[in-house]
């Protein structure tokens, strides 16, 4: 299963190593190691600033063409401009704490969500040579990061002093007890086929293509498919994103927990919600979309950190049209989607992946049959456990007097 | 199956989406500032006066000051002074003229009753739109110079309303002058004293200036 | 006879098992889901509601008062401002009371333009709410957009012949203002023929989404005892399963002539309320056709109907038409005078507020908002 | 239907010893409407509702009416004969009397069930000051809970056995009522400066002689 390497690394693939090499060549020795690491810092904190602020921008686009409206296009050409015109906006803004709020917890928890959500960046391998932390037990630290934002959230929501923040921390605990453990369980099978924790591992695992055009990716498995959806889902939900916003529920509970932010702080919050959902969709892309690996063999060409960017860019795509069309869902429905649906098919799934790993000889007819028996197992929980829990939920007939 | 009316819902919101690059249907968006609609005919927004003649806008109002729409004006925006003296109107008649007409545009709703109920098509209804001021006292209250707007005015903006109405005040003019000329004629019969020397009409009015939309008090 | 007082034994019973501290929340004036400066004190155990009173008045205007302080024609322009997105038939039902405390009669060709008027403004009406209603929901604004984009095309019809897109004026005692010209009429037929392609596509969007439907059905209910005690009317008594359609019963205007159903609900939740909604406004697509289609030439006003001056003799009448929020009404008592001595609104959302805590009870806070969501309300009419 | 005048009757006869008139419109409307006693009122409201020839389920609409005080100038007409055998005289006689005011709560019923309606209530208070109870229908309809209410807030009627009987349109320390015909607004309501002599009058007497005049408002300028 694990690609041979490219004949040539090609300089385009090589760039930013060499970049850091030429930075890091003035630099004496000894203090060599720490450049690196700052350097790697500075670019994930100034490429992903960046591409906060783009997605802001493409997220108000696209609903806007979505609602047959332009969008933000008044601030610089297209609207260009306008991340920056709302961060100075922001930036300026009067910075408004509650008298009752508890001022350190509610000046920490923006700071806290915002370092949370970006340190899970750090085991994400953006290209073949880009990755800044190469730890052993990437994923479990990722999710370990990740799992402490709703923490955050929690302590905005208790901290503002407000009723409608306390509903939404209460609501934002709900959920991250609810969605920690799919989210979890939809990953364990891409640990256990590819024997590591490690990212790095994980993406060579899926390096290599049948007939040099169909990649060895996880989710073009029946189990890894199944599990990059439940990945997705959970995904949605940790990230507060709609359907699963019900922390912040605007026509609820106003703002949720942002109701008493203001300025700067809001801004981060919304940064936080957008690296949060950066690191998920960057970490799909790892377990389940063979991080940066390309598609087929004649397009290896270009370098893997465009691939890398291209499948995030097109998940986040799928965060926005997901936003754009979907109502929210109820806390006590969120709960029983996780509980009741979301979990045992994750289970299921794991033995779903057990067997694909096991079955891996099989050839011939005994192919087919592989293939109709984890289909089967993927399909027919789904069919059942969703007639289950759409119980009671139909389209209705109506009479006419 | 569980999905499905989401992925029916997907469907629809990327058929907009592709939609809005090339079906104007699916993009409906005007830019204001930049583009205006075009305000159909029968748009309404605060009222003028009309006047006769542009060069002699107060002269020739054709208000005679008969305070029905101040009366039935339901929000009471509407202020008129008698004038003591008559000053003779477009038809040379000797009229009663509004000394003072006000109109708060702050409490005026742009019904229109004042516009059906004037019996000599005195107030039409303008359609300007962009009328913010910085002062909300004084420069929304329009006194009569810069409420009177020439026939012409009207005549770009309602053309089959000022067609229908100089119509009928042609009509009402020629029924007059017939009745004047009978009288007269009648008059003549009688070796009484003369009648009173016609007021010369005044002459062709000269092509409307731009219409002014309402700023603020001079 | 079943109990139906206020808190009595058809209320929802509530869970206290874990009976805590309970939290009061104040939801409005100013809250998103309040369409307006409506304000609910809600009393809540976790997030389920075991207290909610209604608290109006921040858009109270008395405008009874005004009413009664202008002269008929003056009054007019006042009920656009009642509940704003229908100004046409608040026009309407407003004439109609006029004309009966006067006996006026009206033309064909106005009942037909009314008819065409008021189903458009159905349309408008359900619409938009179909739009808010979503938008409570938690969609981010596509269904409001979409019905926006619809109600747009709609107004414009009504500016291009009244001169004011929602502050109309249009109705007039014994007739309309403007005759509709016949590039208006064509306009508005293409309108009508576009509508059912629209709705097919909002109804794809919405109507079978698993979470609108786990989100709205079986939320809300209201029985149909309770509803017609409570005076409720218009689409969220039918979606109950009352057949009560003033457009039927009352047969007023020249709606005998068209043939159209009234859909009926069975559970009187949320979602029947939509769903009612959706199904009327199909119904109104036909109609509009129908009246288009048989518009008769004609006067437009009755000659009789005096525009000043207009003093109808003492005495009273009570005239109602079915407008998209339900019933209004208005009880005009006349004196003689140019000035009504008694101008009553009967409001329809404001009156179907009032079993909002019992449809309420025992749901969560999210369920609340999309409840009064569905009653459909405007405060322009609810606090007057 | 039945008319207001069978019911009417079989009221009087259900009800021995309540008062039922029928109130004569005048208008083309022909809405008349039943004028019944406060005592009877919710009793003769639920077998109303109950009857199963009316079954009047709901309670459309319920509204307030004022009738202040009024002085009727009656004219009075003799036609005294002439003991001359010439023409009649006649002599009018004018006499005043106050004819007592009253408020006045009407209620608008109609059958969903029957689809026949409106039978119109009514019921008056006995005077404008301190009788002003009249019993609740609420327990009868559920429609009349924020009617009332409003009744209530404007008019100024106490509706006894009304579950929850608060001011619901004007705020809980206001202190009149004002639908009614003698309600005075308060001088500091609309003080901005309008065209109007009597409210720039009125709000000048309110806000006397502002301390600051950069703070004032501008006194309008009606002449041009």
């Amino acid at each position: 299963m694990i690609a041979t390497l490219p004949p040539a690394e090609s300089w385009l693939e090589r760039f930013p190593l060499l970049v850091r090499d030429w930075i890091t060549g003035h630099l004496p020795e000894s203090l060599g190691w720490l450049a690196v690491s700052l350097l790697a810092i500075v670019v994930i904190l100034a490429a992903f600033g960046l591409l906060f602020a783009y997605l802001t921008l493409a997220e108000r686009k696209i609903l806007g063409r979505i609602q047959n409206r332009p969008g933000p296009n008044r601030t610089g050409w297209f609207g260009l401009l306008q991340p920056f015109a709302d961060g100075i906006k922001a930036v300026t803004k009067e910075d408004v704490v509650p008298r009752e709020a508890d001022a350190v917890l509610h000046f920490l928890a923006p700071v806290l969500l915002v370092a949370m959500s970006l340190l899970g960046l750090a085991v994400i391998p953006f290209g073949r040579h880009l990755l800044a932390a190469n730890l052993e037990a990437g994923v479990l630290y990722f999710f370990a990061a990740g799992a402490a934002t709703e923490l955050a959230v929690f302590m905005a929501g208790w901290a503002s002093h407000n009723k409608y923040s306390l509903l939404a921390a209460m609501r934002a605990l709900a959920q991250l007890i609810s969605y920690e453990l799919p989210l979890l369980l939809s990953v364990v099978p891409v640990v256990m086929l590819a024997g590591s924790l490690s990212t790095t591992h994980i993406v060579d695992a899926q390096g290599g293509w049948t007939f040099g055009w169909i990649p060895h990716w996880h989710v073009l498995t029946p189990w890894g498919f199944a599990g990059f959806v439940m990945f997705m889902i959970a995904a949605l939900a940790e990230s507060n994103r709609s359907p699963f916003d019900l922390p912040e529920a605007e026509s609820e509970l106003i703002a949720g927990h942002l109701t008493e932010y203001s300025g700067f702080k809001y801004a981060l919050f919304f940064m936080a919600e957008y690296f949060g959902m950066c690191g998920l969709s960057a970490m799909a892309v790892t377990l389940f979309l063979g991080g940066w690996q390309a598609p087929c063999a004649f397009l290896e060409f270009i370098p893997s950190y465009v691939w890398f960017t291209a499948k995030l860019l097109t998940l986040l795509l799928g965060f926005i049209w997901i936003r754009a069309t979907l109502p929210r869902l109820r806390m006590d429905q969120l709960t029983r989607l996780a509980w009741k649906f979301l979990v045992p098919l994750t289970l299921l799934n794991l033995a779903n992946a057990a067997f694909w790993s096991l079955s891996a000889g099989w050839s011939g007819p005994m192919h087919w049959v592989r293939w109709a028996i984890a289909l089967t197992v993927v399909v027919g929980p789904f069919l059942l456990l969703g007639r289950a829990l759409t119980a009671g939920v139909a389209p209705r007939t109506y009479r006419y007097a | 199956m569980l999905g499905s009316g989401i992925l029916q819902g997907l469907a629809v919101t990327a058929k907009n989406f592709l939609g809005s690059y090339h079906d104007p249907a699916r993009y409906t968006t005007v830019e204001y500032p930049e583009v205006k609609q075009q305000l159909p005919e029968a748009f309404r927004n605060f009222p003028f006066l009309v006047t006769e003649n542009a060069t002699d806008p107060m002269g020739t109002l054709r208000c005679v000051a008969c305070q029905i729409c101040e009366k039935e004006c339901p929000p009471q925006c509407i202020f008129i002074e008698k004038s003591k003296d008559k000053k003779p109107d477009a038809n040379g008649k000797l009229q009663i003229y509004p000394v003072v007409f006000a109109i708060d545009t702050s409490v005026c709703m742009s019904c229109q009753i004042c516009v059906e109920v004037c019996p000599f098509d005195a107030i039409k209804m303008d359609q300007v739109y962009e009328i913010a001021t910085t002062d909300r006292f004084d420069a929304l209250l329009l006194n009569r110079e810069q409420l009177a707007k020439p026939n012409e005015y009207f005549h770009q903006i309602h053309p089959t309303e000022a067609a229908e109405v100089d119509a009928r005040l042609a009509a009402d003019r020629k029924a007059a002058e017939e009745k004047a000329k009978a009288a007269a004629a009648a008059k003549a019969a009688l070796p009484a004293k003369p009648a009173p020397a016609p007021v010369a009409k005044p002459a062709v009015v000269p092509p409307p200036t731009a219409p002014q939309s309402p700023g603020p008090a001079a | 006879m079943q109990d139906l007082s206020p808190g009595g034994a058809h209320v929802r019973a509530v869970h206290d098992e874990f009976h805590g501290d309970l939290l009061e929340v104040s939801m409005g004036p100013h809250h998103p889901s309040t369409h307006g400066v409506f304000r609910m004190v809600v009393t809540l155990d976790g997030e389920r509601i075991v207290k909610l009173k209604p608290v109006f008045g921040y858009l109270h205007r008395n405008h009874e008062k005004l009413g009664e302080g202008t002269s008929y024609l003056g009054s007019m322009p006042y009920t656009d401002r009642l509940d704003y997105l229908c100004s046409m038939t608040n026009n309407w039902a407003y004439a109609v009371a006029v004309e009966k405390l006067a006996g006026l009669t009206v033309p064909e060709r106005a009942e037909y333009v009314r008819v065409i008027l008021a189903e458009l403004t159905r349309l408008l009406n359900h619409t938009c709410l179909a739009g808010f209603l979503m938008q409570d929901c938690g969609c981010s604004g596509t269904p409001l957009m979409y019905a926006f984009r619809e109600r747009e095309k709609i107004l414009d019809l009504f500016e291009s012949l009244s001169g004011s897109r929602m502050m109309c004026n249009y109705q007039r005692f014994g007739g309309c203002r403007v005759d509709p010209p016949a590039d208006w009429l064509a306009r508005a037929q293409t309108l009508v023929d576009g509508y059912t392609a629209f709705l097919d596509e909002f109804e794809a969007l919405l109507t079978g989404n698993e979470i609108v439907m786990a989100r709205t059905q079986g939320v809300g209910c209201m029985s149909a005892a309770l509803a017609v005690s409570a005076g409720v009317t218009g689409p969220a008594l039918r979606a109950t399963g009352v057949a009560h359609d003033l457009r039927k019963v009352d047969g007023y205007g020249v709606y005998p002539r068209f043939n159209f159903r009234v859909p009926l609900g069975a559970h009187g939740d949320v979602y029947d309320r939509y769903m009612i909604r959706v199904l009327e406004m199909r119904e109104s697509v036909g109609i509009l056709q129908q009246a288009l289609a048989g518009l008769p030439g004609g006067p437009i006003m009755n000659p009789a109907a005096k525009l000043r001056g207009f003093r109808p003799k003492a005495g009273e009448a009570y005239g109602r038409i079915e407008g998209p929020k339900g019933e209004i009404g208005f009880y005009l008592i006349s004196d003689g005078s140019p000035n009504p001595w008694r101008y009553r609104v009967r409001p329809p959302s404001f009156i179907n507020l009032t079993i909002l805590e019992d449809m309420c009870l025992g749901h969560t806070v999210a369920d609340a908002v999309i409840i009064l969501g569905s009653v459909d309300i405007v405060l322009g009419e609810v606090d007057r | 239907m039945e008319t207001p005048e069978q019911i009417r009757d079989r009221l009087l006869a259900r009800f021995p010893g309540a008062q039922v008139t029928v109130v004569v419109n005048g208008s083309p409307s022909a809405q008349h409407s039943l004028l019944v006693d406060a005592a009877h009122g919710r009793e003769m409201a639920g077998f109303l509702r109950d009857d199963p020839v009316l079954k009047l389920d709901q309670c459309s609409n319920v509204t307030g009416v004022d009738w202040p005080e009024k002085e009727v100038v009656e004219t009075r007409k003799t036609t005294v004969p002439d003991p001359a055998g010439g023409t009649p005289k006649i002599i009018e006689e004018k006499s005043k009397r106050i004819e007592p005011g009253c408020l006045e709560v009407v209620y608008h019923l109609f059958s969903v069930a029957l689809r026949h309606g409106p039978v119109v209530l009514r019921m008056r208070t006995g005077n404008r000051t301190d009788a002003v109870t009249l019993p609740s229908l609420t327990p009868v309809w559920r429609s009349c809970e924020f009617q009332e209410r409003e009744v209530f807030d404007l008019f100024g009627v106490k509706f006894d056995g009304h579950p929850d009987l608060r001011r619901i349109l004007m705020w809980d320390a206001f202190k009149d009522h004002p639908m009614r015909k003698d309600y005075v607004e308060p001088d500091d309501y609309e003080w901005e400066p309008t065209p109007h002599g009597d409210v720039l009058a009125k709000a000048k007497k309110h806000f006397p002689a502002p301390a600051a005049p950069a703070a004032a408002p501008t006194p309008p300028t009606a002449t041009a």
